[in-house]
């Protein structure tokens, strides 16, 4: 939009019918180029809620490969629309400033993290592993129950994994023979 | 852990009782000495309703140099016009003065000073800031320009005769008597940019307000005059000073009449003492100035003190309505009694 | 009907529907220890002293059965009311507060005097060994997720009088929990109560139902499965089960908590509630089977073999064949309890290397955290994988035991990898959400810097690790090689495809790949692989169902097309309640699947809902005699996964702790039990450790130390340890600092300022917070004396934007017998104005209060306080215990 | 050509839009907050923060019992106020009577009176309200805004243009509910030094879209919609209310007669309005505006005067 000396807005006050300058008159052009983000975003996805188990449905606003807002769904049966102020502080949870995003280290006896790469981290997570299983393996237990196990590995998840996550997380201790796989469900 | 969160949470323990007060039948209790006798209400907590003004002492600075350019305005056209040349002089180089500090607190007070001239997008009737801004650019280039002949005749004489220095120097006088004119709503306008707020001590104060800010503004100047001119030219100052603090004096005390609660503020706290100090500063210097045609150091005297005395009303008025703001008795209980009253303003 | 919940904090959107419920005229009841702001907005609100909601529920049980409110129509047809019990049943006021067939050596059951009369007796003289050990294994509760075994037609008397049938069991074991008895456990006047009676019982029947919700608030607690037992007895006394607008709504407080336990990280369960086989139990392939589907019995447990095999074939693929029981030999073998809070007792003691950590900061959100992170602070190795730099990956460095001295940084040899997570948009995948919903969620962006999903993680690991054993010949690693670990990758991080994973849940037809519609497809001949059954049909017909997102307003009030419940689209479990035993809605109002003669070729089962029923059985259906599996349950029994396909008012099996609830106290408390000798729960399991002291309770001395009750739950600004909420600006801001909430006549008695400090003081641990004076607390008149309850959020730790002390440190472990869940709700506590201690200090404040308990003294709470060999010093008032005589 | 300031230029009833200048205005939009189904959750302060992105206010506990976002302000456009309110007098703290250490032991001498303790206390309430700016029909921050940077949209609604607003504060002390505040932190936040408060959404509503607080509020606290249909709805809840007993329930800023002409967003209250922060019967200053300024005329007048009369007088 070009300015010209006429869009002054004292001029466009006198010619009215906004005379106060309290309407029309008064508009800056950041004003009139005002569009909300949820429409020039470049797509919407689907998606729910991750804190309770309601299980709102969200829209995700992706613009330029980064997630503009995160709002309730109207379509949805559950939630129509709403969120409570964790579910819509849910773009807040995914942009915090306080987000980890590489990897840390903290060796034995360290009083200080270190940085990896995400290629050596999971070679040392996978080696030690690997030595923990055979270090505490188990054929037999102590009253020669057949076991095959190991006692060594243990996880705890929270239940915010996806059903599909779980699915693997299960079967990969389940065949390395970890047995100590609990869950927030316990909790 | 800061202090300020336990003062916070302590003050919400205080306010909740005051929360409470009103369903247990006790009075909310008043921390110091009042005029008017405790009037029970509730708030939230004791959280103030209205919001304070973000402003600080540029602001009241600005009203009492407003006020002391334009009664200057006023004083260096009579001067000129009733051939007091060096009222004249002395008058017109406070008024610049006193508009040019004004100009500077104006803007240093804003959010965005680079975008001072946004003042000038939009003239709005409603906004006693925009009529004020837009009186102010009229004011200015003139009192500007009565100041501006003053330093060109004061200048080496084949200099002044130069052309365009020339033209500055003629237009002296009719410039004054121009800045002279549109000076008193300089004066006034400051007194309804507080008065048109919510804020309970200014707005209340809104009929008496103007009296109050254009006798006071009389008064500084008067004294202005009689600080920086030769006592001989100063007695249209002196009366001037005279008659503005009188005026003052009168019509701040009927300004209270008119508040009720609301002009508590203007006995407490810093605006109190503010005000006290300006009442007697002000007797005080229209005392001196009775004496300030005799004696230059009277005269001085009494003129700084004018001037204080005029300083502390803006000061005072200014920080009554602040602690106005932040006290939510002042904004509830004269609202509350207009309800129990059963005349709430409604438009039919 | 909220009890045990705080609905309108913890599941603000699911309570516009109780609001909405309100607006068209239901009345709101909350029944809560402390006034919420679920009980703002409720009708009326009952306060109760924290721990007795048994002896409440007890006392509507009892209003029903004294003046016969129950929906009798439904009670005689649907539950097993009329069932005749076996005459060897002896009940808790026959023997102050057991059930027959105790054992205090093992503090077990023999369930075999709990049967139905008639009822097979094989499992005498290996029932107790069978708790001890299902109490261990958290195993009990299959028989009720798997049904309850019933074999043959125990006798029933339809008109309810036999004094040995259910009806007058409950009648009598119930009548001494009177409005006076609920006044006096409770802290409920008798004038809410009956209020509370009122309401529930005039809202129930054939016009009408009622709603229960309840939460944690029912479940961390050491009798949390009888809380949602008794809360079941009375919905089916009352006819509201399986009927729209009735129900028990367990809201689950993350968002796949319930997809945890169906596909689960269990230790005790594989997916599909398959158990996890026992070496005790389990020797071969049929046993196992057999332990679930209970050859010659009734209900749908009986294709259990399919399922299992599905399972097996979808972890090893080829190489599962029914030569080799599909690989069976291949599940590792739990001979214990290996739960959370055992394995974190292992890690004190050495004996864990290693510990993965998955989006879960127990540090913080586990009850003792003391233990929690000392258990951490003797790991070989630590996996973290989170948003957020949380307390469990700094423990070495910022916990309070580094502020006492415990654990010393430069002394920790725990080496911690600190992997950061891909959040739910940067994944696609699905949850399941309390109504058993899957929902899909679309990936909308890559997730940033190193952040990974865990299907990434743990595919990629598993890949690594099976490199690693390529050339192994060793047996122990054919599990792993002989995996079936192979998903399509996509994208520049080889993300594997959740969708690959789903339609492996889903099933398939291992020749052609087509997906399963139904479990009912799954072969045992090993043709169709399928990794949780309940879950087939979400990939029905190829199409992910899951992510179906018709708009609600474009179905009806079920919307069964946005998303995809188990089992098979159903959104009312056991719905053919809702019809009578003709098959007709019990009242049009309150109608939702009947049966439709006209439809099909001989009448269908139909309605809004998918129906809880085979869809062509006939409600005049009636089994031959010895018949079992499905064909067993009659076309009028709903309850189709029970064995004789009735609601149990009783449960003769399946329950460690008894087949009726019974009122204990908490663990932690300063009362002695009104009704019974036996104190708390005395199946209940704990870990007699020095690290794990409980406060005492009567009949032990002492129990003045701590003299308050405590209780700990949410706020809606925050989600659970904070990992989720405190590294948060908008939620940090909200509720920002670690408080105590105490009522004004505690806070005068201790001295407490509002927004000053205080600390909270166990044999755990001492924290601190600010304290906030409410009257949202009241003191509460219990058995003649007043009882201060202090309550505490649980979402602080060291970290975040906002920081504080966590309460779950104040915790002891005292678990649940059946299900190894917390006490977390409840324990006793003192009190103090200012700040805790610094450093050591606070060491020397916990020991102070437990030399002047006991609790160092004499270690270990007597758990059995009843019968001859209970070695307690009961100080108690006999007159006080039991007013209609002792034995 | 109408009038430069009209009959209801300042005061009275009368559609905004309009009589901004808008021609053929569409319905004036605005919110009807339910205050007795808000269930205090926030919601609607975080998604208003999401949205609009505004910084936090702060991480401090007030002791106001849930509410530590105080009022509103700068950095909180929508901030939700919780009162509990005991009932009976002697609820307060029972005192020394009834106080006892819960200690095992002989009940203490008070037991017969063992009820009391829960019936004290029937009538205990906690009031949850989220408050807004109200977007008054007569909107003083809008009338003394020097720049123009508020102005009325055609939705009737008061809005902050923030590449005009100069931060002169003015607005600030002219609000009657202490709504709008100049920005002052955290450092590095975008719009500091510039008048900040509720748009009602205009980007979202422009679109068709609801304002954000609104399209999170878990239980329809919070509804936007057409100010005539929403005041409709509003008298035809607080009937329902007061047939259901519920006698406390009144409307408040929906009668556009009152000081300010009408709020465009209004409430259902439980209680005086004073009890949740909001002044009882609040008047647009601008009312008094002409007073005012013909007031200040007569003073400068007077000035103008009495400078005369000083030069009038004799030389001295």
């Amino acid at each position: 939009m070009v300015r010209t000396p006429l869009d002054w807005p004292v001029l466009r006050q006198l010619r009215g019918p906004d005379v106060l300058g309290r309407g029309p008159a008064a508009r800056s052009r950041d004003t009139e180029e005002l569009t909300p983000r949820t429409k020039t975003a470049d797509r919407v996805v689907g998606s729910v809620c991750p804190y309770c188990a309601v299980g709102c449905a969200q829209r995700v606003f992706v613009k330029d490969e980064k997630v503009v807002q995160i709002e309730g769904d109207p379509d949805s049966p559950v939630n129509r629309g709403r969120l409570c102020p964790k579910g819509s502080a849910s773009k807040n949870l995914v942009t915090s400033p306080l987000r980890q995003q590489t990897i840390r280290y903290r060796a034995p006896y360290a009083t200080e993290w270190q940085e990896l790469d995400l290629g050596t981290a999971m070679e040392m997570v996978a080696d030690r592993v690997v030595k923990a299983r055979n270090d505490t393996w188990q054929d037999i237990d102590e009253k020669n129950r057949r076991v095959r196990r190991t006692l060594g590995i243990a996880s705890l998840g929270g239940a915010t994994l996806d059903n599909e996550e779980n699915y693997l997380i299960k079967k990969l201790f389940t065949a390395m023979g970890a047995i100590q796989i609990e869950n927030q469900a316990r909790i | 852990m800061s202090d300020d969160q336990l003062r916070a949470a302590q003050r919400g323990q205080r306010l909740q009782d005051a929360v409470t007060s009103r369903h247990r039948g006790s009075p909310g209790g008043r921390r110091d000495g009042s005029v008017v006798p405790d009037a029970e209400f509730t708030s939230y907590y004791g959280r103030p309703v209205v919001k304070p003004s973000p402003w600080e002492a540029d602001i009241p600075a600005y009203l009492f140099s407003g006020g002391l350019a334009a009664g200057s305005s006023l004083l260096a056209a009579g001067a000129d016009l009733t051939g007091r040349p060096a009222l004249r002089r002395a008058s017109r180089f406070s008024a610049l003065g006193a508009l040019g500090f004004s100009m500077v607190a104006l803007v240093h007070d804003l959010g965005r000073p680079a975008r001072f001239l946004n003042m000038l997008r939009t003239a709005k009737l409603t906004s006693p800031m925009s009529v004020g801004t837009w009186i102010l650019s009229g004011y200015g280039p003139f009192a500007g320009l009565a100041a501006a002949a003053e330093v060109v005749d004061a200048l080496p004489g084949p200099l002044r005769r130069r052309w365009p220095l020339r033209l500055v120097s003629r237009l002296g006088r009719p410039a004054g008597l121009v800045a002279a004119v549109m000076a008193p709503p300089v004066a006034s306008y400051t007194a309804v940019l507080l008065a048109d707020t919510a804020t309970p001590s200014w707005h209340e104060a809104y009929r008496e307000l103007p009296f109050v800010f254009t006798s006071s503004a009389a008064a500084a100047s008067g004294g202005m005059g009689m600080l920086a001119a030769p006592v001989a030219e100063t007695g249209p100052a002196r009366r001037l000073a005279l008659g503005g603090a009188v005026v003052e004096l009168l019509a701040e005390r009927r300004m209270e009449r008119s508040m009720g609660i609301t002009a508590e503020p203007l006995h407490q706290g810093k605006a109190g003492r503010l005000m006290r100090a300006s009442r007697w500063l002000t007797i005080g210097g229209a005392a001196g100035s009775l004496l300030a045609g005799r004696s230059r150091t009277a005269a001085v005297l009494s003129g700084a003190a004018l001037l204080a005395g005029s300083a502390c009303t803006r000061f005072g008025v200014f920080e009554a309505g602040q602690a106005s703001a932040k006290d939510p008795r002042y904004t509830v209980v004269p609202q509350r009694e207009r309800l129990d009253r059963g005349e709430p303003v409604r438009w039919s | 009907m909220i009890q045990g919940s705080n609905m309108a904090e913890a599941h603000p959107v699911g309570f516009q529907w109780v609001m909405e419920a309100k607006a068209r005229g239901a009345k709101v009841i909350h029944v809560d220890p402390r006034f919420t702001r679920t009980s703002a907005l409720a009708d009326q609100f009952v306060p109760i002293r924290v721990g007795t909601d048994i002896a409440f529920l007890g006392g509507v049980i009892n209003h029903v059965l004294q003046n016969e409110l129950d929906f009798r129509e439904y009670v005689v047809a649907y539950t097993n009311a009329a069932t005749i019990l076996s005459e060897d049943f002896q009940d808790t006021d026959d023997l102050d507060g057991l059930f027959s067939g105790f054992d205090p050596e093992t503090r077990t059951y023999d369930p075999a005097s709990w049967q139905y009369a008639d009822a097979g007796q094989k499992q005498e003289g290996q029932g107790r060994q069978q708790h001890e050990e299902q109490r261990e294994t958290a195993s009990a509760l299959q028989h009720e997720t798997h049904g309850l075994n019933v074999e043959g037609d125990p006798p029933r008397d339809p008109t309810l009088q036999h004094p040995r049938c259910v009806y007058q069991v409950l009648k009598r074991h119930y009548s001494r929990y009177t409005p006076e008895l609920v006044e006096r456990v409770c802290g409920v006047s008798q004038e809410e109560f009956l209020e509370v009676c009122r309401a529930w019982t005039e809202a129930s029947g054939r016009e009408r139902t009622t709603a229960l919700v309840y939460s944690v608030g029912w479940t961390q607690h050491s009798v949390g499965v009888q809380y949602i037992r008794t809360g079941a007895i009375l919905q089916l006394l009352l006819g509201n089960m399986g009927r729209p607008g009735g129900g028990i709504m367990a809201l689950r407080g993350h968002a796949s908590i319930q997809g945890s336990t169906d596909i689960p990280t269990l230790f005790n369960i594989l997916p599909g509630y398959l158990p996890m086989p026992n070496a005790n139990q389990h020797e071969s392939f049929q046993d196992w089977i057999d332990s679930v589907r209970h050859p010659g019995s009734k209900g749908f447990w009986d294709n259990a073999g399919a399922y299992a095999v599905n399972l097996l074939k979808a972890y090893w693929g080829d190489a599962a064949t029914a030569d080799n029981d599909f690989c069976f030999d291949y599940l590792p073998r739990i001979t214990g309890d290996h739960g959370t809070y055992r394995t974190v007792m292992d890690m004190i003691d050495g004996k864990v290397k290693g510990y993965f950590l998955l989006g879960q900061n127990p540090a913080v959100g586990s009850a003792h955290g003391r233990a929690q992170r000392l258990g951490m602070a003797n790991l070989d190795w630590l996996v973290v994988r989170d948003l957020f730099e949380i307390e469990s990956a700094t423990f070495w460095k910022n916990s309070p035991e580094v502020e006492t001295g415990e654990i010393v940084p430069e002394e920790c040899r725990t080496e911690v990898f600190l992997f950061p997570a891909a959040s739910h948009v940067e994944k696609e995948g699905t949850f399941t959400q309390t109504q058993r919903m899957l929902q899909w969620r679309t990936k909308a962006v890559e997730p940033p810097g190193d952040a990974r999903s865990e299907l990434w993680f743990f595919y990629h690991l598993g890949r690594m690790v099976r490199e690693r054993l390529a050339d192994s010949t060793e047996e122990r690693d054919r599990p792993l090689l002989d995996l079936a670990w192979d998903y399509p990758l996509h994208g520049e991080h080889d993300e594997p495809s959740a969708e690959a994973v789903l339609k492996e849940i889903n099933g398939y037809e291992v020749a052609t790949g087509r997906p399963l519609s139904s479990f009912t497809e799954m072969k045992d001949d090993g043709s169709t692989l399928g990794g949780c059954w309940i879950y087939t049909g979400v990939y029905a017909d190829g199409v992910n169902q899951a992510a179906r997102r018709k708009p609600g307003r474009e179905q009806s009030y079920v919307a069964p097309e946005w998303g995809w419940a188990w089992p098979a689209n159903r959104r009312n479990l056991y719905n053919r309640a809702s019809a009578d035993p003709d098959g007709n809605p019990w009242s049009e109002r309150k109608r939702l699947v009947w049966w439709d003669p006209d439809k099909g070729e001989n009448g269908e089962w139909t309605g809004d809902d998918v129906p809880d029923f085979e869809r062509t059985k006939p409600p005049t259906y009636r089994p031959d005699e010895g018949q079992g599996g499905i064909a067993a349950i009659a076309g009028n029994d709903p309850f189709i996964m029970q064995g004789d396909g009735k609601g149990s008012l009783f449960v003769p099996q399946g329950l460690i702790d008894g087949p009726l609830p019974t009122h204990y106290e908490p663990v932690e408390s300063p009362f002695r039990n009104v009704l019974y000798g036996q104190q708390a729960n005395p199946t209940r399991k704990e870990y007699d450790r020095d690290d794990n002291p409980m406060n005492p309770s009567p009949p032990e001395l002492h129990s003045d130390v701590y003299p308050f009750v405590f209780t700990t739950s949410r706020l809606t600004e925050h989600h659970t340890a904070g990992g989720m909420s405190r590294y948060l600006q908008y939620l940090a801001e909200l509720q920002p600092e670690m408080f105590v909430e105490v009522s004004p006549a505690l806070a005068a008695e201790r001295g407490l300022q509002h927004g000053g400090w205080c600390h909270v003081v166990t044999s755990r641990a001492a924290i601190e917070g600010r304290v906030l004076v409410t009257e949202r607390l009241r003191p509460l008149r219990v058995d003649g004396r007043t009882v201060h309850t202090v309550w505490l959020p649980y979402h602080w730790g060291s970290g975040g934007f906002v920081t504080g002390d966590s309460a779950n440190d104040l915790l002891g472990i005292a678990l649940d017998p059946n299900v190894l869940i917390q006490e977390s709700k409840v324990g006793t506590c003192d009190v103090l104005p200012g700040r805790r201690p610094r450093g050591r200090a606070v060491l020397d404040l916990v020991a102070s209060y437990k030399e002047r308990s006991g609790v160092d003294v004499d270690p270990g709470t007597p758990i059995v306080t009843v019968g001859p060999d209970a070695d307690v010093h009961d100080h108690r008032d006999p007159v006080m215990r039991k007013e209609d005589g002792d034995p | 050509m109408k009038p430069l300031i009209g009959e209801h230029s300042l005061f009275g009833p009368v559609d905004p839009a309009a009589e901004a200048g808008y021609v053929d205005p569409p319905a004036r939009k605005g919110f009807f907050t339910d205050t007795s189904v808000c269930i205090g959750c926030k919601a609607c302060e975080v998604a208003c923060k999401e949205w609009n992105e505004i910084p936090d206010d702060g991480f401090s506990l007030t002791g106001m019992s849930y509410d530590n976002t105080v009022s509103l302000s700068a950095n909180t456009w929508r901030h939700v106020a919780f009162v509990e309110q005991p009932a009976a007098p002697a609820a307060a703290t029972d005192g020394a009577g009834t106080v006892d250490l819960g200690m095992p032991g002989p009940p203490p001498p008070t037991s017969p009176e063992g009820a009391q303790a829960t019936e004290e206390l029937p009538d205990f309430r906690w009031l949850m309200s989220s408050d807004v700016c109200k977007h008054c029909t007569h909107a003083a921050c809008l009338d003394v805004c020097p720049t123009g940077s508020l102005f009325r949209t055609e939705f009737g609604t008061v809005v902050v243009q923030p590449d005009i607003c100069n931060g002169c504060g003015y607005c600030v002390p002219a609000c009657p509910y202490g709504v709008i505040e100049r920005r002052t932190g955290p450092e590095g936040a975008k719009n500091v030094g510039i008048a900040q408060k509720c748009t009602l959404c205009y980007d979202r509503i422009g679109d068709g879209q609801r304002p954000a607080c609104a399209q999170a509020c878990p239980t329809e606290s919070i509804q936007y919609g057409d100010v005539d249909e929403l005041r409709e709805r509003a008298k035809a809840r607080v009937e329902q209310l007061h047939e259901a007993g519920v006698m406390d329930a009144r409307l408040y800023g929906a009668d556009p007669d009152d000081g300010v002409g009408g709020a465009g967003a209004f409430f259902l209250l439980l209680d005086e309005p004073e009890v949740y922060g909001l002044p009882p019967d609040p008047v647009v200053t601008t009312r008094d505006l002409p007073h005012m300024f013909r007031r200040a005329s007569a003073a400068a007048a007077a000035l103008l005067v009495g400078a005369a009369v000083a030069f009038a007088g004799r030389r001295g």
